[in-house]
């Protein structure tokens, strides 16, 4: 836990440190390892892969967005009803997606998100479909906090990816969490302890889901924007690159990961428009000599007391 | 009627597209992200045959046919030495050595290629209409409505599949390779125990598995364009095929694209377009749901 | 009568296709012995207990245990109501530590008490050897001690039934002695259905045992009564030769 | 390349002098400063659709700008200073949007930001846009801008909006080609835009709408939606964009071999597709929407010739270098003439850096009328202040022997709708 305190600590110290285009580069960071911790629950520590996760983000982003623009809803009722939204479509996507394992699960998913892109699109009347909406800036504000500051932005971001991120690694320490994982290395050997490992997957499926939601509505309560690209398939391959890269399994992987892969196109694309060649390198090399994902090779070779 | 000829035509194409990733998904096990970049591969490399010779349409087809398949499935199996065998295709490692390919692969076509859309222009195209039968005025007529047509080269594509199915399948269960093939499939260590070149057959399944996948996209490329992102809808059609038909199935491969290039179409004499995707999707998933192992797949014991 | 046994079938049947794997098996586990389930290969051992533990759904037939119809209950439910069960290939958890691995078959009744648990896990490897070695990776364990760390998170959950399947298969003649010698500090204190090939084995640990030939109960009874049968002799000198 | 070389010598000529004299002392330190300021070249930041969907309108976009900026510094910049042009990737991607908008304004120090053509994109980087508060000028012909969707910082003063060129497509198709039009759109914002402004349109004209034939996206091939086209059609009224464009327009002429209604179609439907593809045969005699004429006309303008010969295209819309790379040429016209807006906005407000932006909006929003010229080579236009939206003449060109000869210029009046928001009332 205290080295959780210190990544959270280091978080708040880049504020004061890093440039202004880092600020913001770190806001979104942390939303977005929001949504790949949310991810890492149910990849990295069930062992189920979803192909199909953006459809949760997604939900989480809508639920907000059309409830402030539709229904006038103010920020804290809005953020809620997105969460809620994506915690139901997972419990719906749970309780038949889980009925197969292994590649169908991968495929149901997938196909579950894409229905989810095309429905966003055919009720383009209210969601204006691929082009989406902005929430304006004027809606964006709680307690009083006008969120679209830089400082507001970033703190907002660093408070929501600190409940998340210690309430991950809270649950991964519960006996909850250890079950989970028990049902990624042997789920029959589970069953035959006397877990029910359907149910648990289902849990997992949910507050995984539930936490890609409020990742979702986090992105469009702080950038303003919501559209339906953010439910295509790259955005359900994202996150599972992100957790690879980090390292699957592990607390601090999902952050490494997003921040590791926005650099690395950052970075690699001020120096050319070669740069996804650059990242298509750097990611063979990677898988090549890190099998375990940065934090994950990382543990097992030098660190072991890394989350 | 004409709804269910171009279901056909989508269903071929969708079969020359998903054989590749079925062998290669049934023998290695892994998922090959950057297979839909092998199928672009082909179209585009068809394209660059074609312009470069030249000469009648038919010429540079054909050469495109046999040439395309071959450099496309080296590629594979090179980067299959090269990356997939140092990661022990492992499925995570695989999955973010694939997605790095995909990458490359794309910007180096992007660089080289260009953004546009290039067509390849067909052997032959003949449109060939279709008379309709009512009853008008003046009784029972023969008509000659506008669209009730399909092109010769279209036929031709349904044609092409069915025959390299057969000889795939051929191959498969006829043959010596087909066997080592599934000795591999079914029990690598096994099959290493008697004597077969695991790590061999593994480059040379990739290689075909990309090579089929280009065979599909010469064919397709008249049809459609070579883009450089064309290699994304057909690799995610192509998964959802081979897996709905159930894994190592090759028939339940063809009944799985068959059920997909339909079915969207036939809902959506009753829907509209979008909405008929939003149900052939939903339902086509639901399939699977209840169905886990696929439509012809064998329930794991 | 029906107290002392803890476990019954009745008209336990399971067909495949056609073939009729377990037929009518009415079978009874007394409390706080060693029951023995032995016949030939292909007699049908594994399928009754799959049904038995709840793996495999019977095509018709009972199961109660402690006087309870289980027949409709899910494996899981069956493990909750006091079943344990090691498969006959080592099924443990491979990525994780000895430790957890135990530490997971004792918390599912001890989770919400951290002292306790920890207490169970310590005194469950203790018991059975392998606390020096609790931090290793469970993958990393010799063949001998995975079916060992196996048997280990059975006895963790405490079972009022203790269901083995085939425990000896690959040991060592050394770890066989081992497992005879634990086998024998159970009784008494949980009831073990224990499928087994080794005649040793069974001669050496069995109260009571039950002969399965063609997916049906050839015979009952105590060491004895079955080593005089006539029947069973018969089926084993048949097919196998180390009876 | 050319930036730079402009940006070194204007430091030879001005800031190494005014240098020297700072350092000699004889030049209080402040003067030297702003002496210096005043030469640092004014940067622009380009959002770029470099990869993904857009890379083939990027890629011209591109182009017309290096060409609109080299016109701009060749005459002597913008207030004397030169224009340098940043460049980033969007991706066509509405995240990465935003984070090119970021990187203008707090790594670069970008005065303008300046966009892309995809509607996502625009929309995802808007609000960025007026959080950062540095003014955004877009190209894209969404109806976002007027719409009042976005904000005061984003305009779009050199392309018109797509409400204005479909209403004004109305009363050409009503009169010429047919009363009884099926529509053949994407099924996503863009093509409900079309559906929605023009279904309006045509029924003031005493036309109908009989089908709308909705495209799903991730659509490739196209033949099963065409039975549902009504016999009665007289006119099909279509759009397309993406990299499926071709093979769309192809099984469209196969559909109807040669019994065909009148077919009428945005030019995106082909933009950068030459029209003498294979398998196109079938347009001969149809008619496109053009936001410019691709092929030079027998009327050629001077400006028009002028802008073909600096964006390096030849009379028809093709690359001088490889006449097989057909360009935007319908919608990239509008970098050239944003990148004019901005400087002669930059000129009319004084601008001297990131403190006069709210200056610059309301220049920007004070100007109306654009005749035609050098600046303006698509023809005259009218910009809303208070829309923030431009509005320009449309052209409708005919197929004939494989070129694309204008048939009909709707005026700008054609196209004027009702404003449906007033940006400047907005704070800053």
């Amino acid at each position: 836990m205290t080295l959780h305190i210190a990544v959270l600590v280091v978080l708040l110290g880049l504020f004061f440190v890093l440039p202004a285009y880092h600020v913001g580069a770190f806001s979104r960071i942390m939303v977005l390892a929001i949504y790949a911790m949310g991810y890492n629950l149910l990849f990295g520590y069930t062992g189920l892969l979803s192909l199909g996760h953006a459809m949760f983000f997604a939900a989480g982003m809508y639920g907000f967005g059309l409830t402030v623009n539709l229904f006038g809803f103010s920020v804290a009722p809005a953020f809620l009803t997105g969460i809620i939204a994506a915690a139901a479509l997972a419990l719906i996507v749970g309780y038949l997606a889980l009925r197969t394992a292994g590649v169908a699960f991968m495929i149901v998913t997938l196909m579950f998100a894409q229905t989810v892109y095309l429905v966003i699109l055919y009720f383009g009347e209210y969601t204006r479909g691929d082009e989406g909406f902005v929430v304006q800036q004027a809606q964006r504000s709680f307690a009083g906090i006008d969120l679209t500051g830089e400082t507001e932005r970033y703190f907002a971001a660093l408070i929501l990816f600190a409940i998340c991120f210690l309430a991950v690694a809270k649950l991964v320490q519960m006996p909850f969490g250890k079950r989970l994982v028990a049902i990624r290395e042997n789920e029959e050997r589970a069953r035959m302890l006397g877990y029910d490992a359907a149910k648990l997957k289902l849990h997992a499926l949910i507050i995984s889901g539930a936490v890609s939601g409020i990742a979702g509505a986090t992105y469009g309560l702080l950038f303003g924007y919501v559209g339906a690209s953010f439910s295509t398939v790259q955005y359900s391959i994202f996150p599972l690159l992100w957790v690879l890269l980090g390292g699957a399994g592990t607390t601090i992987g999902p952050l490494i990961g997003v921040i590791f892969m926005f650099y690395l196109i950052d970075i690699s694309s001020g120096y050319t428009d070669a740069y996804l060649l650059i990242a298509g390198v750097a990611l063979v090399l990677l898988t090549l000599f890190a099998p375990l994902g940065l934090v994950g090779t990382l543990r097992k070779r030098a660190f072991p007391w890394l989350p | 009627m004409l709804a269910s000829l171009e279901g056909a035509v989508i269903s071929a194409i969708l079969v020359l597209t998903a054989m590749g990733l079925s062998i290669v998904f049934g023998v290695m096990r892994v998922v090959n992200v950057a297979h839909g970049e092998f199928f672009m591969l082909g179209a585009v490399l068809a394209w660059v045959v074609t312009t470069t010779l030249g000469g009648h349409p038919v010429f540079g087809f054909v050469a495109a046919l046999i040439v395309v398949p071959v450099l496309v499935g080296c590629i594979a199996a090179g980067a299959d030495r090269l990356i997939l065998k140092r990661v022990n295709y492992d499925p995570d490692r695989t999955i973010v050595a694939t997605i790095g390919m995909l990458y490359i692969i794309q910007q180096a076509t992007l660089m080289t290629y260009g953004p546009e859309a290039r067509p390849v222009e067909a052997p032959f195209n003949t449109r060939l209409s279709l008379p309709w039968f009512e009853f008008g005025d003046e009784g029972f007529q023969m008509i000659w409505p506008w669209g009730l047509s399909i092109t010769s080269y279209k036929l031709f594509v349904i044609f092409a599949a069915i025959a390299v199915l057969i000889a795939l399948w051929i191959v498969l269960t006829r043959t010596k390779i087909g066997l080592i093939m599934r000795a591999t499939q079914q029990d690598s260590d096994t099959a290493q125990a008697f004597g077969v070149p695991v790590g061999k057959v593994y480059s040379w399944v990739f290689g075909l598995g990309a090579g089929l996948a280009a065979l599909g996209a010469v064919l397709v490329v008249p049809i459609q364009q070579a883009h450089y992102l064309m290699g994304g809808d057909p690799l995610l059609l192509a998964f959802i095929v081979v897996i709905i038909g159930g894994l190592g199935s090759l028939p339940g491969t063809v009944i799985a694209a068959l059920l997909i290039g339909m079915s969207d179409g036939i809902i959506s004499v009753f829907f509209s377009p979008t909405l008929a995707k939003i149900i052939a999707t939903f339902l086509v998933a639901m399939v699977l749901v209840f169905r886990p192992q696929g439509l012809l797949g064998r329930a794991p014991s | 009568m029906a107290a002392v046994n803890v476990l019954e079938t009745k008209g336990l049947t399971k067909i495949y296709g056609g073939v009729e794997a377990n037929l009518d098996i009415d079978f009874q586990l007394r409390k706080g012995q060693i029951t023995a389930l032995i016949g030939p290969n292909g007699a049908g051992k594994s399928t009754f207990v799959g049904m038995v533990s709840g793996r495999t759904l019977p095509t018709r037939g009972t199961v109660s245990f402690a006087g309870k119809d289980i027949s409709h209950l899910p494996a899981h439910k069956r493990m909750q109501l006091g079943m344990a069960y090691t498969f006959q290939i080592t099924s443990i958890f491979p990525g994780l530590s000895v430790y957890d691995n135990v530490d997971l078959a004792a918390g599912r009744k001890l989770a919400n008490d951290k002292t306790a648990l920890a207490q169970k896990t310590t005194q469950v490897l203790d018991r059975i050897g392998l606390t020096d070695r609790a931090d290793q990776t469970a993958q990393d364990l010799s063949y001998g001690h995975q079916r060992i760390l196996e048997i280990a998170m059975g006895l963790a959950q405490d079972p009022t039934v203790f269901i083995l399947d085939e425990p000896t298969q690959g040991l060592s003649e050394s770890e066989v002695d081992d497992f005879v010698t634990l086998m024998k500090s159970l009784a008494g204190e949980t009831t073990i259905l224990l499928i087994e090939h080794n005649m040793r084995v069974v001669s050496e640990t069995a109260d009571y045992i039950t002969v399965l030939d063609q997916g049906q109960v050839l015979a009952s009874g105590t060491p004895d009564e079955i080593h005089r049968n006539a029947a069973v002799q018969a089926a084993y000198l048949g097919t196998t030769s180390d009876a | 390349m050319i930036n730079k070389i402009n940006r070194r010598t204007a430091l030879l000529g001005l800031g190494a002098g005014t240098g020297a004299l700072a350092a000699a002392g004889v030049l209080p330190r402040s003067m030297g400063f702003a002496q210096a300021q005043s030469s640092a070249p004014i940067k622009i930041g380009f959002q770029k659709h470099a990869t993904g969907i857009g890379a083939a309108y990027g890629r011209w976009y591109g182009a017309t700008t290096d060409a609109a900026v080299k016109r701009i510094n060749d005459n002597g910049g913008i207030n004397g200073r030169p224009v340098e042009i940043v460049t980033e990737d969007d991706g066509t991607d509405p995240s990465r949007g935003a984070e090119a908008l970021e990187k203008f304004a707090n790594q670069h120090d970008c005065d303008v930001a300046f966009g892309t053509l995809f509607s996502h994109v625009v929309i995802g980087s808007a609000p960025r846009a007026g959080e950062l508060k540095i003014p955004y000028f877009v190209v894209s012909e969404g109806h976002h801008v007027a719409s009042g969707g976005l904000n005061r910082y984003t305009l779009q003063p050199g392309i018109t909006d797509v409400k204005s060129q479909v209403i004004s497509m109305a009363p050409f198709v009503a009169n010429n080609l047919g009363k009884k039009v099926t529509m053949i759109y994407p099924d996503f914002a863009f093509g409900h835009d079309h559906r929605d402004f023009f279904t309006q349109a045509i029924e003031a004209q005493g036309g109908e709408v009989v089908a709308k034939i909705a495209i799903p996206p991730t659509e490739t091939t196209f033949t099963r939606y065409f039975p549902n086209i009504p016999r009665e059609t007289e006119v099909i009224y279509h759009v397309m964009v993406g990299p499926a464009v071709l093979t769309f327009v192809k099984e469209l002429g196969e559909f109807f071999g040669p019994s065909r209604p009148e077919i009428f179609g945005f030019i995106d439907s082909l933009e950068a597709v030459d029209i003498n593809s294979s398998g196109l045969e079938f347009l001969e005699g149809t008619y496109f929407w053009e936001g410019m004429p691709r092929h030079a006309q027998a009327d050629q303008t001077e400006y028009d010739k002028a802008y073909r010969a600096a964006v390096g295209v030849n009379e028809r819309g093709a690359s001088i270098d490889d006449p097989a790379n057909v360009s935007t040429f319908a919608h990239m016209f509008g970098c050239w003439e944003t990148l004019n807006i901005i400087k002669a906005g930059m000129e009319s407000a004084d601008y001297q850096g990131p403190q006069d932006r709210t200056k610059l909006i309301e220049a920007v929003e004070a100007v109306t009328d654009m005749p035609e010229s050098e600046d303006h080579p698509q023809g005259d236009k009218l910009f809303n202040g208070k829309t923030h939206q431009t509005f320009g003449k449309q052209y409708i060109s005919k197929v004939s022997e494989g070129r694309l000869v204008l048939e009909h210029t709707a005026s700008i009046e054609d196209g004027l709708y009702e404003d449906e928001v007033d940006y400047t009332t907005q704070s800053f």
